[in-house]
């Protein structure tokens, strides 16, 4: 590891490498099938996990509820209006999407940086990613005012004769949330073809058995497979490290290709890029930290883990306080009227008590105590930043859709905005939809990757000697 | 104009749907008491569409067809054509069956004889007038297959040369209002006309001599009428007419119009709280703003307005210099000025006048007589007499007399008299047990007669009471017979417009719903009760046409006026003098609240109650919309502890009502303005629930202002305003620029941003292209660009807006409306900045919010050349043509909204809900057919009148010529009575907008942006008296 | 552990995956066939008619001409629908008891209009004028096809705006002679069926149709050449057009016709 | 493709991979070219014992690649500057700038999709029936934490006896038989 600040102590090296250690010891090849698999081959489901289905099951019926009163009555039963015509469905597109991206982020980066750690998280992290990217891809579908028409977005011949237009930042998120929704689940499901295999060897129904056989393709472990497996791994992780970065690039010029104040911007890209890898990580933290804990995973998920996402976060919150000084910045030093006035006035006007928790969540809490190493390793205050910091990320956006249009240009088209309960329905829903389809994961699908913990083992090390003198 | 109206032209075939609703057989049954009972309780605020559901349910078919057997749907047009199908297809296609779905099977129905003159899908048009107390309005009315579809002023008329206001464009919705009371009724039970008509007769066959018949009407504009009146007097002598209006007993209208004011040579116009800029409530409007405005287009010929006021108008907000002084004071000022402008034998009271105020005098009375001659003195309709009285000694004295006031010797109305008087005197007889019959004529005095007079418990002792009336109103209820009126283009009448010229009002369209004039009601007693209107109408002026009568008959149906009619320029005449004598009532108690009521500026007295264009329309200066309120002064709002919004408790000699209060800037002190007209209970669907009745509180003593107070309850209001005004409490540090006590919006919009920039007179003289000086404000470099230009070779289209002309009245809004199938919203809507206006006048108040200047500039589409909207458009439903329209493709729009968010005018408008009403069938007939109705989920704005452009592209390019200049007026030009707004070829180097376009003085909004728009502004100049300008007025925008 | 599959089901999954694949492109094409089908575009439909009334009957076998019926077709967007008057001018004298006029009769008689089906549909956002096609040389044949050779009225064309817009960015190819509109049988000009056109002189505010002169007899001296024109032209400014490409270019310089850029501007059909 | 009788080959058993890659080296030593290793994660080392050193997928992502920018560039400037060329907001009809991003997303989606079914098909996945399956120790251990040396009757120097022994003289657990 490359941080510096707190040299790991002597029990987290690992006696076999001489590395950071970041599975607990003792563990063999055998023991972490069986505890991986157990908990989806098992057929006794816990309580808890109904409890929570159930929870997040009713949450995301308000969503239905939301959604058939939306289709029925129009986009009008939110709270958007002139000037504010993007609301709680853009805000909360780009937040999803942003909590996607860490996800993309431990399985694609990390990979391409040989952070093996990332292996006990990388599953889940892409399962809430590509739950993440449905939550979002539903937003810009039911925030157009006439959904049934929505496919009029895709370039297809037509009796019309007439195309999409490529100049549009919107058009642009079609492409670019549809590719990064398409290549996550291939992603994903390769990364799991191995472990199905495991789970088809595993299973003793005969269901289970054919099931997990089916989708596990027939996968047999030949060396050869595993050699291109792991070369077209890598070249999808090489595409999606450009893509997740180009996605949340694509979504900030949403607004920077505009000419609002306070939209119009450069720094969007990085501070977008940044700021979803930040959020990401919280959300990661919010789902690992009770998950390793309900299914008894901390050999697996270590201190170790959560130490390194909050550094993480750590980095990215300092790239995302940048963005946001730089736009102070950029206000006064463009002596532009239109950017000033629309910093004093996100600050100050009406609104700028949203700006205010924006602050607090995303810079004043986190970023002056994630420093220390005894809070990053507390799980309690993690999981507590971790809210913290998808609060403040959700109000970053709030702030940048709704701050910037209710006093734009005109001041004779200055307006307000006060979302309705079928916003925070719909809100509130999409979060039941993630619980639910995440519990859903959690149960029928491995949720740590068994063939890459097996990789990280003592076992799996190679004596050299041993080679050396067969080869002769 | 073309074509030539007779008495019954409706199109062919008959009623339709009668046997169809008749089989209707309902299991549940619901009465429409039922239906009342539930609108109510929705108190009106929700709009159409929870009527709708209501009214499209079979229960409420059924209780119509139960009260109205056969009648519900007696004017469903059953010839609809494509026009029609056009509309009602709309609501699938918008609905998104494009694409790649099937199309239902649509039926054509042909006539079984078509008119002769009648090319479907080509408009006619047809000469008529809209009759008015202040002045009939003479009117060119389009029409498709016989349906009114747009009303605009007569264009060759020489009173408004086509202008015309919000009440004559808001007429056209009040033709075809689906509320309007469908059938003649006695006791709630249907009735026929021939069976009231009977009954009317007999009972004055019975008196022999008229007594005990009493006739209440509205103020009566028609001479037939008053000739028909007359032979009704000669063959009953004791029957009783009395005339009331509202807002027309006690003002001089009631006695006629007797000045008639010039302002084309008037450098000086001084206004005695005369509201004669904001709309047609004011007699001569129309004419008045013309001459007005001409004089402001032309910096070298400014003229210079004070206005003297007691609740800022667009009149006093216009004016160079304005004294925003208490109602009661205004005559009292009056008599000072006349007194220093030298006219004799005027009293000045002991007044304890502001410094400020006497200075004022002084500057004006300077100003005055220094243009003797050349300036006018307008006094204001609802004033104390005294100050008709005292303008016009001081117009005598000046000399302006014959010059710039012209007294007329013929009353416009021709049965003038008190009103209030007559009305008082109708009460007594009521109270004595004198009344038999009251037959009321297009008024409605339940609802609207003063409150000290107990009217509604009067009426009861009538023996019989008729109600003519367009709706089952509030007196409508009450009567014991009610008969629906006629529009009135959709009957024969007459009426004089301000300069006195006749117009034949002639019917576009047969009753709707078989509605009566007050001329029926007159011929019924009469030698021959069938005597048509038409006829009565030919008889009338037989011996005024002179020539041969069919011919001069006609020439005047066609071009809407009879020859040689209009008043002759009149003379001074003494007795004016004489009015002086009239006492000058000494001002009310500095400290004492008054209470002033006016007519609204959008529904008048409430006759336009339910019409949803005019409650929808920002109300000029407060931009309120859906509501009247207690307009008061931001000090004394502080002094009474209030908020904006809260609900008070106004009280007039012990007579309460409910208000909300909201501050106006410019108001004077102690002084509350409530607009008369709201407060309806049985206006229908729209207007029913809106506002508060300030008639409650309005006394035969004190019509126009009395002494109340303002009491604080508890509770919010919810008023709909349109744009607010936040104090700018920005440091410096933040750019803020004024006291604190300044609006934000207008500190940002007239410095930094450059939206207003207007300079003096004299600034202009030393800096004549300032409109386009300053950091921000040049004009844009078509050639600092990183891309190409586009070329727009051929036609290229363009707007101009004159600043100075343009004094906020709306009627280019309305206009708007009509035009272009914009729907009514409703008020929750407003509320959240939903109202899909395409045109909206920005009102911003500059300076101290206490006494501030405002700038009206109409904002609409600006058809910006390199649109923000288009490219963020993913489907391409908003492009640009080769003619550099900025067009919306409704019918391709998916709704993302993103083009409004990247709009810097804010001016796209979104359908978030089904605004636009597919399913009342009286709203099909009166669409624009050229125009698509826009469904839930789509985006719409200004289009330029794109149908117009493209109907003047054809003409032009079958006659193989390219489109004249002028030929193409979009809606808002054609409205406006200013002239404010140009629209044209700007490639054509001569036509009117290129050259305004390349006036110095014209500049587009946000230039700095580069959006390149098309639409482009003429920067103010005003002409203050450098007496009264304190400091050089700190404003160019070359300041930055 | 035993096999879970069986030797066959390899086979089977790489059916399925390719079958899938087949699928979904079978179903595009179908999709893209089925929105310019008849089925959606009701293209050569024939709907029931209140009076079986025969174009072919009234065109080729009477010679009405199309404006008889279509009245305003030069003077308005619409064509015009004919009232049950027109009806009436001849079948008030003959066929008086025909069974299948009953109808008309009865709509004569009580003043109820008759009850069309349209043929030629466009959606309502469409707008559409006639006057504008036909005065500058579409003929009618173009859009409705040989309306004198069909018995029941159906529509010949898609009328998709794609098949409007292949007109509109190239009108060169269905452009013909003003006076040939109404000519049903109008062919495109060929070697053995030349057009002779002169143009006179082409002023602002003279319309085309008046000022180009097409005939489809070679001009010859002393013949009277119908025309338009107040003055016929002379013999030597004939010129001769053997292809639809030349005269149609020929027609679009003289009948001022406007780009195809601005054809297919969307405000031109949609408002 | 008619089912195959007969011996597929045999499977050696192996604790360690260690224990499998001296096997494969050892094999592919002694001459063996038809045989693969069969590990419950990736072991590169068997990979390289048994000769497999380069592969495929990282053409066809290129081609995959390629293919797809091609076809969303072109599409958009076909779009735009012919099929149907409008003004919008007076940019260019051809404006490459903005095209750019489709066919940047359009580059990785065809690339993605390619790397991944592309080793899939290389891999001639999916196989749901592999004679391997029917050893008795293979999906025991294969998938979990055996590793497993197969030499193929395929292999010219396949001999049922003699390869089983040579197989058990690499000291491996166990040594079966795979019949088709």
């Amino acid at each position: 590891m490359a941080t510096t600040d707190l040299k790991p102590k002597d029990h987290e090296i690992d006696p076999a490498t001489g590395e950071y250690r970041v599975i607990a010891p003792g563990q063999t090849f055998k023991s972490v099938t069986e505890k991986i698999a157990r908990i989806v081959l098992t057929p006794h489901t816990p309580l808890g996990w109904f409890a929570l289905f159930g929870v997040g099951g009713a949450v995301a019926t308000f969503l239905l509820v939301a959604l058939t009163w939306l289709f029925l009555k129009g986009t009008g039963i939110w709270a958007i209006s002139q000037p504010v015509a993007w609301g709680f469905a853009i805000i909360n597109f780009v937040w999803w999407i942003g909590i996607g991206h860490a996800g993309t982020l431990i399985s694609a980066i990390l990979l391409l940086f040989k952070q093996s750690w990332r292996n006990s998280i990388n599953r889940f992290a892409e399962a809430m990613t590509i739950f993440a990217v449905v939550c979002a891809g539903l937003f810009p579908l039911i925030h157009i005012g006439r959904p049934w028409l929505g496919y009029w977005l895709l370039p297809y011949p037509n009796t019309m004769n007439v195309w999409p237009q490529f100049r549009s930042p919107l058009l642009w998120d079609v492409f670019a949330v549809s590719t990064y929704a398409t290549i996550s689940v291939v992603f994903w499901y390769i990364g799991m073809v191995p472990d199905f295999g495991t789970m088809r060897d595993r299973a003793d129904s005969k269901l289970a058995q054919y099931v997990y056989g089916l989708v596990s393709l027939g996968w047999r472990g030949s060396a050869r497979h595993w050699m291109r497996y792991e070369t077209a791994s890598l070249l999808l992780a090489g595409l999606a490290t450009p893509l997740v970065l180009s996605v949340h690039t694509v979504i900030s010029f949403d607004f920077a290709v505009a000419v609002l104040p306070g939209w119009h911007t450069t720094i969007f890209p990085p501070y977008f890029v940044a700021g979803a890898i930040y959020s990401g990580f919280a959300m990661v933290l919010t789902l690992a930290i009770p998950l390793r804990k309900f299914y008894h995973l901390e050999g697996l998920v270590t201190d170790r883990h959560i130490d390194n996402m909050g550094k993480v976060m750590l980095a990215t919150g300092f790239i995302v306080a940048y963005g946001y000084g730089m736009e102070v910045f950029m206000a006064w030093y463009s002596a532009s009227h239109w950017e000033s006035f629309m910093m004093w006035n996100r600050m100050f006007g009406p609104m700028g008590w949203s700006y205010w928790v924006l602050i607090t969540c995303n810079l004043a809490i986190p970023l002056t105590t994630l420093w220390s190493r005894k809070l990053r390793t507390s799980i309690p205050y993690m999981f507590f930043i971790s809210i913290v910091v998808n609060t403040g990320m959700w109000f970053e956006r709030f702030v940048i859709v709704v701050t910037s249009l209710y006093r734009d240009f005109l001041p004779s088209s200055w307006g307000t905005y006060r979302a309705t309960k079928w916003d925070y329905m719909t809100y509130v829903g999409t979060l039941g939809l993630f619980t639910a389809l995440f519990l859903l994961f959690v149960r029928f699908l491995p949720m740590i990757p068994m063939s890459e913990i097996r990789m990280m083992l003592p076992g799996a090390k190679i004596t050299p000697k041993k080679v050396a003198e067969a080869g002769d | 104009m073309s074509g030539h109206m007779n008495g019954s032209k409706q199109a062919a075939g008959n009623a339709v749907d009668y046997e169809k609703s008749k089989a209707a057989a309902p299991e549940t049954a619901m009465t429409l008491e039922a239906v009342r009972a539930e609108l109510k309780s929705a108190k009106g605020k929700r709009y159409w569409r929870s009527v709708d559901e209501l009214a499209g349910s079979p229960e409420f078919e059924a209780a119509v067809e139960k009260e109205f057997p056969g009648s519900a749907q007696e004017w469903v047009d059953p010839v609809s054509r494509r026009g029609f199908m056009k509309l009602m297809g709309a609501s699938m296609a918008l609905a998104g069956l494009a694409g790649c779905t099937k199309q239902p099977d649509e039926p054509i129905y042909a006539y079984v004889k078509q008119p002769e003159d009648l090319i479907l899908g080509k408009p006619m048009y047809f000469a008529t007038a809209m009759p008015s107390a202040t002045g009939a309005l003479p009117l060119l009315v389009k029409t498709d297959q016989f349906r009114p579809i747009k009303i605009d002023g007569n264009p060759e008329h020489p009173y408004n040369l086509g202008s015309s206001d919000v009440f004559a464009q808001g007429a056209l919705l009040d033709l075809y209002d689906p509320d309007r009371s469908q059938h003649a009724t006695y006791r709630g039970e249907n009735r026929e006309w021939a069976e009231f008509a009977q009954e009317l007769r007999k009972k004055a066959a019975e008196s022999k001599d008229g007594t005990g018949i009493y006739f209440l009407s509205s103020t009566i504009t028609s001479p037939t009428l008053a000739r028909q009146w007359k032979a009704v007097q000669a063959a009953y002598p004791k029957a009783t007419l009395v005339q009331y209006d509202p807002a027309i007993a006690g003002t001089s209208l009631e006695k006629g119009l007797s000045v008639q004011y010039a302002l084309a040579d008037a450098d000086v116009i001084v206004s005695l709280d005369a509201d004669f800029l904001s709309g047609a409530a004011y007699p001569g409007f129309h004419k008045l703003v013309r001459e007005y405005a001409d004089r402001r287009k032309n910096p070298e010929k400014l003229n210079r307005l004070y206005s003297i006021d007691s609740t800022p108008t667009t009149t006093g907000l216009k004016a160079e210099h304005r004294l925003g002084l208490r109602a009661s004071e205004i005559p009292a000022f009056a008599a000072e000025l006349a007194k220093a402008v030298g006219v004799a034998g005027v009293e000045s009271q002991s007044y304890n006048w502001t410094e400020e105020q006497k200075k004022f005098l002084a500057a004006v009375a300077k100003d005055l007589k220094a243009h003797a001659g050349k300036s006018v003195v307008i006094s204001g309709l609802h004033q104390d007499a005294s100050v008709e009285a005292l303008a016009a000694a001081i117009n005598s004295a000046l000399g302006n007399v014959g010059k710039t006031a012209l007294v007329s010797a013929e009353p416009v109305n021709p049965l003038p008299g008190d009103q209030a008087a007559g009305f008082k005197a109708l009460v007594a007889d009521l109270n004595a047990g004198k009344v038999d019959w009251l037959v009321i004529l297009n008024a409605n005095p339940i609802y609207s007669a003063p409150a000290d007079l107990d009217f509604a418990s009067a009426f009861n002792k009538a023996k019989i009471v008729a109600h003519l009336g367009s709706h089952y109103d509030e007196t409508g209820h009450e009567a014991h017979w009610h008969i629906p009126a006629a529009h009135f283009l959709e009957s024969w009448s007459d009426a004089r417009a301000y300069d006195g010229t006749i117009s034949i009002v002639q019917p576009m369209i047969d009753p709707l719903y078989g509605g009566k004039s007050a001329h029926h009601v007159f011929q019924a007693l009469l030698n021959e009760p069938g005597l048509s209107p038409y006829d009565a109408v030919r008889e009338t002026w037989k011996p005024v046409i002179k020539g041969d009568f069919e011919t001069g008959w006609r020439k005047a149906l066609h071009q809407g006026w009879i020859d040689e009619t209009a008043v002759g320029k009149g003379s001074a005449s003494g007795a004016d003098a004489q009015k002086l004598t009239s006492k000058v009532p000494a001002p009310s108690s500095k400290d004492a609240i008054e209470i002033i009521f006016r007519p609204d500026p959008s529904i008048y007295d409430g006759r336009w109650s339910n019409v949803g264009w005019l409650q929808e329309l920002p109300k000029p200066v407060t931009n309120l919309s859906w509501d009247n309120a207690a307009l008061v002064s931001g000090a004394t709002l502080t002094k009474l502890g209030l908020e904006e919004d809260d609900i008070v408790e106004l009280t007039v000699q012990g007579r309460k009502v409910n208000a909300p209060v909201i501050v106006v800037p410019g108001q004077p002190d102690n002084s509350v303005t409530v607009y008369l007209g709201y407060g309806r209970s049985f206006a229908g669907r729209v207007g029913s629930g809106a506002g508060f009745n300030a008639y409650l509180i309005r006394t035969t003593g004190a019509p126009f202002y009395a002494i109340g107070s303002l009491k604080k309850l508890d509770g919010k209001w919810g008023v709909a305003i349109t744009k607010s005004h936040y104090q700018d409490h920005r440091s410096k540090l933040f750019g803020g620029q004024g006291s604190g006590n300044n609006s934000l919006e207008a500190d940002e919009a007239i410095s930094e941003r450059g939206i207003i920039r207007y300079a003096t007179l004299d600034e202009f003289k030393a800096n004549p292209g300032f409109a386009n000086e300053g950091p921000g404000h040049e004009k844009t470099d078509k050639d600092n660009t990183l891309f190409p230009n586009w070329d727009y070779k051929d036609n290229a289209w363009g707007m101009s807006i004159d600043m100075n002309s343009c004094t906020g009245c709306n009627a280019c809004i309305v206009g708007c409306y009509a035009e272009n199938n914009i729907a009514v919203v409703g008020k929750q809507q407003v509320r959240i900045g939903r109202n899909l206006q395409w045109l909206r006048i920005d009102t911003y108040f500059e300076g101290d919010l206490a006494a501030p200047r405002a700038h009206f500039q109409p904002m609409a589409c600006q058809h910006c050349e390199n649109a923000p909207c288009e490219q963020v458009c993913p489907v391409g439903a908003t492009v640009h043509t080769p003619e550099g329209l900025n067009t919306m493709v409704y019918n391709r729009c998916v709704g993302t909204r993103y083009c409004s968010n990247n709009c810097p005018y804010k001016v796209r408008r979104y359908n978030f809900l089904l605004y636009s009403d597919f399913e009342t069938e009286s709203l099909k007939l009166m669409r624009n057919p050229d125009v698509s109705v826009r469904s839930r989920g789509v985006m719409e704005k200004c289009s330029y009148c794109v149908q117009r452009i493209s109907a003047a592209k054809i003409e032009a390019d079958k006659e193989n010529r390219p489109v004249r200049d002028g030929e193409i007026q979009t809606a808002c030009q054609q409205a406006c009575p200013a002239s404010a707004i140009t629209f044209g070829n700007i490639n054509d180097k001569g036509s009117r907008v290129a050259r305004l376009q390349a006036d110095e003085r014209s500049y587009q909004v946000l230039a700095d942006l580069n959006t390149r728009p098309r639409t482009k502004y003429v920067a103010a100049v005003l002409n203050p008296n450098s007496e009264l300008q304190e400091a050089p007025v700190e404003h160019s925008p070359a300041k930055g | 552990m035993a096999q879970i599959f069986d030797r066959s089901s390899n086979a089977l999954a790489r059916m399925s995956l390719v079958l899938t694949g087949l699928i979904v492109i079978a179903l595009g094409v179908t999709l893209d066939q089925l929105q310019r089908s008849p089925w959606v575009t009701r293209q050569g439909q024939r709907p029931d008619q209140p009076v079986p009334f025969s174009h072919k009957h009234h065109v080729q076998g009477l010679g009405l001409q199309c404006q008889y019926c279509h009245v305003t077709v030069e003077k308005s967007s619409y064509a015009g629908i004919p009232p049950t008057k027109t009806c009436m001018n001849c079948h008030a004298q003959i066929w008086t008891n025909a069974q299948l006029l009953e109808p008309v009769r009865t709509s004569w008689a009580t003043g109820q209009s008759l009850t069309w089906t349209k043929v030629h549909d466009l959606p309502d956002y469409v707008y559409f004028s006639h006057e504008i096609h036909v005065n500058k040389g579409l003929g009618c044949s173009t859009c409705h096809g040989r309306v004198d050779q069909m018995p029941l009225m159906y529509a010949q064309n898609t009328l998709q705006m794609e098949w409007c817009l292949d007109c509109h960015r190239n009108p060169a190819k269905n452009l013909r002679p003003t006076t040939e509109v109404y000519n049903m049988a109008w062919e495109k000009p060929a070697e053995d069926r030349p057009v002779w056109c002169s143009v006179g002189d082409e002023k602002s505010g003279v319309p085309t149709a008046q000022t180009v002169n097409c005939v489809t007899r070679e001009p010859a001296e002393g013949v009277q050449v119908a025309s338009l024109a107040p003055t016929a032209a002379p013999l030597s400014s004939y010129r001769k057009f053997t292809s639809q490409d030349e005269l149609g270019h020929f027609l679009l310089d003289h009948y001022k016709i406007r780009t195809p850029k601005d054809l297919a501007s969307c405000e031109v059909c949609h408002r | 493709m008619p089912p195959r009788e007969g011996t597929y080959g045999l499977l050696a058993e192996f604790d360690t991979p260690s224990d499998l890659v001296r096997a494969a080296q050892q094999a592919r030593h002694d001459g063996w070219r038809r045989m693969d290793c069969y590990t419950p994660y990736p072991v590169e080392e068997a990979a390289e014992a048994i000769g497999f050193h380069r592969n495929k997928v990282p053409l066809l992502t290129l081609i995959g690649g390629l293919m797809g920018v091609a076809a969303m560039f072109s599409l958009e400037t076909w779009v735009s500057t012919l099929a149907y060329p409008l003004n919008i907001g007076g940019r260019p009809t051809y404006s490459w700038p903005a095209f750019i991003i489709p066919a940047y997303e359009w580059t990785i989606l065809f690339a993605g999709l390619s790397a991944a079914f592309g080793m899939l098909a290389l891999n001639g996945l999916p196989t749901l029936y592999h004679p391997l399956f029917n050893a008795p120790n293979f999906r025991d251990g294969a998938t979990t934490d055996k590793f497993f040396l197969c030499l193929e009757a395929l292999d010219p120097k396949f001999d049922l006896v003699e390869s089983k022994k040579y197989l058990e003289g690499l000291q491996p657990v166990s040594v079966v038989e795979v019949e088709y």
